[in-house]
């Protein structure tokens, strides 16, 4: 009989639709890096400037977000906070994301002793409790944001590794790689062309969520006096000054505290939406 | 019986981790700028003393001899004196602790006590109308720093409707319970939020299984299946979460602790830290890792107990 | 006597080691470990099709990794073209690794999801050096249609494509370097039967225009039986019997090939038998037995297959089999003598 | 298929099985009819896709979410399709059981097989816990596990493939089923110990006068072990017959192919008779006869108008317009 001299038709390509998620982290986002690059555009006051005819002042039309006890508008200082705020997401993430990545590839690919160090290495960090191990580097190294990069890049960068090696891992086991390294192709191909494309999702989706996690980390330091420091605006730093006067002028305190919420729920839309946009169809 | 071996392998392997604790709170302390002997005496300390502690940690010695000596100061229980208030360390930790485990307990056995129906609930209704809004709460609870989630519960239920008092500790057990409920609701609801997200998947993925439809298709009743059959193994991968949980809850307990001016081992920290008094960090940095090593060790004994194939 | 084998595997074992737990090194135990492979010896001919038959845990999959030198064996070695290919130099390896290509299993792992079929082909042409750059395109295109794909498969992605398509896409990237030997590894057990039929077609039909050697590695005797001049039979990390494969269908001589071929079900409803051909179930892989591996479910074992394992040996023309019984299955006896 | 039959046995109506996807509504079981007499090995054969286990599971209304099954399962006179979800429960694992396919996924990884035997026993009979642990024990032994005693309070992950099967058919066997309903049963396996559990089935057949329904991919198999079967293909049944009628004279062109794919005896390294190209998804079928993009034999009445499956012989049912004339090829080849 016939040996396929048929050709066979392929089905017609489908289109994926751009996720809903995808949408409203852009809107988010977007408009978080527009305000933390360019405060000014939509600040309506200077954020420093004391005005003693309005001080503690409830929100009204002049002031959304109401005044603090120096008369500083706070919807001008919490969006002046967006840079210090989306500045810490990024810093505190973006180095532990790419360094832990690529030991995590070399870890996850070389497998056997690196494995083992790397579980030890494992083991131990996750033992520390994170806030309590920052707390304690920033507390010997000195209060300041500076310092709470350095704290939080020492051991961020391990979660990032995990997630790259055990995915790694599984993936190094799949044919696919066999055929790789049954074609003679060097291990740099195959870890960084092959493997890592396919094992870099969860640390991606992981990387979005981080940053939320940066920013409440960055925030609850600036609370407790360990992070950003005042005059600078900071979200944390904001609530904890108006921490004492909730009973009487909650706003100073709680708009801050609804900017790190939208913030923080604009970067796990993105990362359900890199999931969304970045999962292999098999 | 294969799960004493587990527990026996299990324990074993906390050696190695102890061991690392004990190397990063010594490295910790030897960054600090100037000598150790200073800084563990504080601004006021007069060269007598330094000499005396010098000596007493080895300070003189090389460095390995040294860390000999820090091993063995905190296997006999010394974690030296507090500078400010001038008490052993390990006094302080064993008054303050206490108070940190009990609200960390209650804050765990809340979260549990949400998460589990209520995963149960989203699960079973994916992508209906209660899974959307549970999961849009406790979305929301993610996203909000734990001093804030403190801030306002104290404003709301304590400050103005007053339901609960504005913070502190009670005098006897009753009334640590009716003190700490506000505080370790706090600590919950992030970590609620994280295990349902988890147990939702957990039973999801369950719900698809072969021996669920397997245990449908023998006839089984539903609250059979529900409970025998898919809760206990949706259970398995959240009581791991659970164990990695805690480290997170006791970074939790120090800000709640200062939110609710709670004297627990949190706020002890941040005194210290404003006080820079060095002994006291030191010594409780090694004793809250040294909790969560030891509920790695409960969970994972507890998973092993679940699950049979873990312990093989 | 008959020409010099392409592949010869001589004695070759691999063994899988497990962690070493704690209670091993109390006691001063080895680890425990899982033998794939025992003591193999093989040859492949040039423009053959070895059949390589057994069922799962026979380190039938183990060997063809051995082959390829995606794993390397504990003991033994594997020569090709009368090199060991353990000690080729770097150059030398890439050289063994374009003549000598393996395809894979699972459609759906064998590809990667990220990469498009141009990609995977061009990357395999490009690494070798087999065309200039400027002839690539044309080459993709030739080699599609080599496996009938249509050219506009080019530029679309694994998941675009059934499992027979992904296949083939396997092959053509086995074939992009033009091999002289192909290594298959169950290469239709996951499609469809009809799909199969199409794949083993278009299998044959390469191996004549292309003067391949295959190696067809599977557990379905029937598919075995149509493709391969000659078939291995393997058991526990054993060839057990190694013959043409018209003598092995028509009598096989080893216990265990006779219970392969009773057990499989054959397509005619007049020849339903009630009694299962084999008994038992594979012994513990870490723990096999002394003498031959096959002792615990043959039915005609006596004392000495307790004591010594059998080694192959001549059944007839070219007809080996590991077993201490030489009548075993043999039509007629006096042949042996005779020879 | 359907058959004359004095009382009792299961009598498949019209069954349908559809769902709602993102993606459209696929119709995976589309109106298929067929019996079971008792004591007898149905088999029903197709490739993936066919919707063969899909049948298997709506016979006892065992359909996720979001399938909606219709049409008429009558078991013993009852209709399960009409029955309460409490009395479909009492017939499900007591009248009618269910093995799968993968024993490893389908035994519950964290109980032992104790507790999994026995939870069908306290569901379905009176007995007591001593009378339960005896008749645990008993099953184990009747599927021909060995060291039954032991090895009733290991776990599944303890048991080596074969023995897997073997424990799910204890459970499946524990209240004494009519019928049994088993879902590729023995493609996990390898193949002498898919044919230690073939035999198993059908001595238990013997033994205890059940009938079986016995969803396959695998010809071989069905040859080895049914009485009748029936072919399905895009979710419909195709053929029908005795399976030595169907062997020796398939008269639907897929019937045909599926067993013309598989190699002969004398004809080594030869083409195979191939089915070009692949199974059609369920949400976009063929107009007309679902299999005539793959047909050597279709014309346009084919292309245009759904063949119905009609008798054309005594216990001969077929879906096809040219049925004779691939019959009549057959016989030629």
């Amino acid at each position: 009989m016939s040996t396929g001299t048929v050709q066979i038709a392929l089905p017609a390509k489908r289109r994926r639709a751009l996720p809903g998620t995808l949408v409203g982290a852009i809107i988010v986002l977007g408009a978080s890096l527009a305000m933390a690059f360019f405060p000014g555009l939509f600040a309506p006051y200077d954020p420093t400037a004391f005005d003693y005819n309005a001080i503690m002042q409830a929100p009204s039309a002049a002031h959304p977000f109401g005044t603090d006890n120096f008369g500083r508008d706070m919807l001008s200082r919490v969006i002046h906070a967006y840079r210090i705020d989306m500045q810490i997401a990024v810093f505190a993430t973006t180095a532990p994301f790419v360094f832990g990545t690529i030991v995590g590839a070399l870890v996850g690919y070389v497998g056997g002793w690196a494995e083992a160090l790397f579980g030890r290495v494992v083991d131990a960090v996750i033992t520390f409790p994170f806030l309590v191990l920052v707390i304690a580097i920033v507390s010997v190294l000195g209060p300041g944001l500076g310092n709470m990069y350095i704290a939080v890049g020492v051991i961020g960068w391990v979660f990032y590794a995990r997630l790259v090696a055990a995915e790694i891992k599984i993936q190094r086991r799949l044919d696919y790689a066999d055929a790789a390294r049954g074609m003679g192709y060097g291990h740099t191909r195959i870890i960084f062309r092959h493997l890592l494309p396919n094992a870099i999702t969860p640390a991606v989706v992981y990387w979005m969520t981080d940053m939320a996690l940066a920013i409440l980390l960055g925030s609850s330091l600036g609370y407790l006096g360990l992070g950003a420091q005042p005059p600078a605006a900071e979200w944390g730093v904001l609530i904890a000054d108006g921490k004492n006067f909730m009973t009487t002028a909650w706003w100073v305190s709680v708009f801050p505290g609804i900017a790190i919420v939208i913030t923080g729920l604009g970067f796990s839309l993105a990362g359900d939406a890199l999931a969304d946009l970045l999962r292999v169809n098999r | 019986m294969p799960l004493l071996g587990f527990i026996f392998r299990r324990v074993l392997q906390t050696i190695p981790t102890i061991a690392f604790i004990l190397v990063v709170t010594f490295i910790l302390v030897r960054l600090l700028p100037g000598d150790p002997a200073s800084a563990m005496l504080g601004d006021r300390a007069i060269d007598a003393d330094v000499q005396r502690i010098n000596a007493k940690l080895g300070l003189d010695q090389p460095i390995p001899m040294q860390f000999l000596y820090f091993t063995k100061a905190v296997f006999t229980g010394d974690l030296g004196n507090s500078i400010g208030l001038k008490l052993p360390v390990i006094e302080l930790i064993a008054h303050r602790l206490p108070v940190t485990l009990m609200l960390t307990g209650m804050a765990a056995l809340i979260a549990l006590l949400m998460a589990v129906p209520l995963s149960f609930v989203a699960a079973l209704n994916r992508g209906g109308a209660p899974d959307t809004i549970i999961r849009g709460t406790f979305q929301i609870g993610l996203s909000m720093p734990v001093f804030y989630v403190g801030l306002v519960l104290l404003t709301v239920f304590a400050a103005k409707l007053r339901w609960f008092p504005v913070g502190g500790y009670g005098e006897n057990f009753l009334d640590d319970l009716y003190h700490l409920f506000l505080p370790a609701m706090t600590l919950a609801l992030s970590l609620s939020a994280v295990l349902m997200r988890n147990l939702r998947a957990a039973i999801i993925g369950v719900v698809g299984a072969d021996y669920v439809d397997f245990a449908r298709a023998k006839g089984l009743r539903a609250r059979v299946i529900m409970t025998r059959h898919v809760l206990r193994n949706a259970l398995i991968s959240t009581v791991t979460l659970f164990g990695l949980s805690i480290g997170t809850l006791l970074g939790g307990a120090v800000i709640t602790e200062t939110v609710f001016a709670i004297p627990g081992a949190g706020r002890l920290m941040i005194e210290a830290i404003y006080g820079r008094d060095y002994p006291v960090i030191q010594g409780l940095t090694i004793a809250l890792a040294l909790l969560v090593s030891f509920t790695f060790l409960l969970t994972d004994i507890v998973q092993a107990w679940l699950d049979p194939r873990v312990a093989r | 006597m008959r020409e010099m084998p392409l592949i010869s595997v001589e004695g070759v074992s691999k063994r899988f080691r497990f962690p070493r737990t704690a209670s091993d090194i109390l006691t001063g135990r080895p680890p425990a470990a899982v033998h794939a492979l025992n003591n193999v010896d093989l040859e492949v001919y040039r423009g053959e099709t070895l059949g390589i038959v057994g069922e799962s845990g026979c380190g039938k999959s183990t060997l063809a990794r051995c082959l390829v030198r995606l794993l390397e064996p504990d003991e033994g070695l594997v020569r090709f073209d009368g090199k060991d290919i353990s000690l080729l130099r770097p150059g030398e390896r890439r050289a063994f690794n374009r003549r000598v290509q393996m395809i894979f299993q699972d459609p759906y792992s064998s590809l990667n999801p990220r990469m498009s079929v141009r990609q995977v082909l061009s990357e395999a042409l490009s690494v070798h050096a087999m065309r200039p750059k400027a002839d690539i395109p044309t080459r993709i295109t030739e080699l599609l249609g080599l496996v009938r794909l249509p050219a506009d498969a080019a530029d679309r992605y694994p998941h675009e494509f059934s499992g027979g398509q992904r296949q083939r896409i396997g092959i053509a990237r086995a074939l992009a370097v033009e091999p002289d030997v192909l290594v298959a590894d169950e290469l239709v057990s996951a499609l469809d039967v009809s799909v199969q039929a199409q794949v083993i077609n278009l299998l044959l039909d390469l191996q004549e225009r292309l003067k391949l050697t295959v190696v067809f590695v599977a557990h379905d005797l029937r598919l075995v039986r149509h493709i391969s001049h000659r078939v291995a039979v393997m058991y526990l990390g054993k060839v057990v019997e190694i013959s043409p494969t018209e003598a092995l269908f028509a009598a096989p001589r080893h216990p265990y090939s006779k219970a392969l071929l009773d057990a499989a079900p054959e397509l005619d409803p007049s020849r339903r038998t009630r009694v299962a051909a084999a008994r038992g179930e594979l012994p513990n892989p870490l723990d096999l037995p002394a003498g031959c591996l096959f002792n615990t479910r043959c039915p005609f074992a006596f004392e000495r297959c307790f004591a010594e394992r059998p080694a192959l040996s001549a059944r007839g023309p070219a007809h080996f089999a590991a077993c201490h019984l030489p009548d075993f299955g043999n039509p007629a006896p006096e042949t042996i003598a005779a020879q | 298929m359907t058959v004359p039959m004095p009382g009792g046995g299961l009598k498949v109506r019209g069954l349908t099985t559809t769902f709602v996807t993102p993606r459209g509504r696929a119709t995976v079981v589309d109106g298929i009819s067929l019996d079971v007499a008792p004591g007898e090995i149905v088999g029903l054969v197709g490739e993936s896709g066919s919707g063969k286990s899909i049948t298997l599971r709506s016979i006892v209304r065992l359909v996720r979410e979001p399938g909606k099954v219709s049409g008429q399962v009558e078991w013993q006179g009852r209709d399960l399709m009409a029955m309460s979800e409490a009395d479909l429960r009492k017939v499900r694992g007591a009248e009618i059981a269910m093995i799968f396919q993968e024993p490893m996924t389908a035994l519950n990884p964290v109980l032992p097989v104790r507790l999994q035997i026995e939870e069908n026993l306290s569901a379905h009979t009176t007995l007591d816990r001593r009378a339960r642990r005896q008749r645990a024990l008993e099953l184990m032994n009747i599927v021909g596990i060995p060291a039954a005693e032991r090895r009733l309070d290991e776990y599944p992950h303890q048991f080596s493939g074969g023995m897997r099967q073997r424990v799910m058919i204890a459970i499946a066997l524990a209240s004494s089923p009519k019928l049994l309903l088993a879902d590729e049963p023995t493609t996990a396996l390898d193949v002498t110990i898919q044919d230690q559990i073939l035999k198993l089935i059908l001595d238990l057949r013997d033994r205890f006068g059940m009938s079986v329904l016995f969803v396959t991919h695998d010809l071989g198999v069905v040859a080895a072990t049914c009485d009748r079967m029936a072919v399905m293909y895009a979710g419909r049944i195709v053929e029908t017959g005795t399976v030595a009628q169907v062997f020796a004279e398939p008269h639907h062109p897929y019937t045909r192919g599926l067993l013309g794919s598989v190699p002969r005896i004398g004809a080594e390294r030869s083409m195979l008779l191939s089915i070009e190209g692949a199974p059609p998804g369920l949400i976009d079928l063929p107009e007309g006869c679902a299999f005539h993009p793959r047909c050597a034999f279709a014309t346009d009445r084919c292309r245009a108008e759904r063949p119905p499956l009609e008798r054309f012989a005594a216990g001969r049912e077929v879906a096809c317009f040219h049925h004779r004339t691939v019959a009549a090829m057959a016989e030629a080849a």
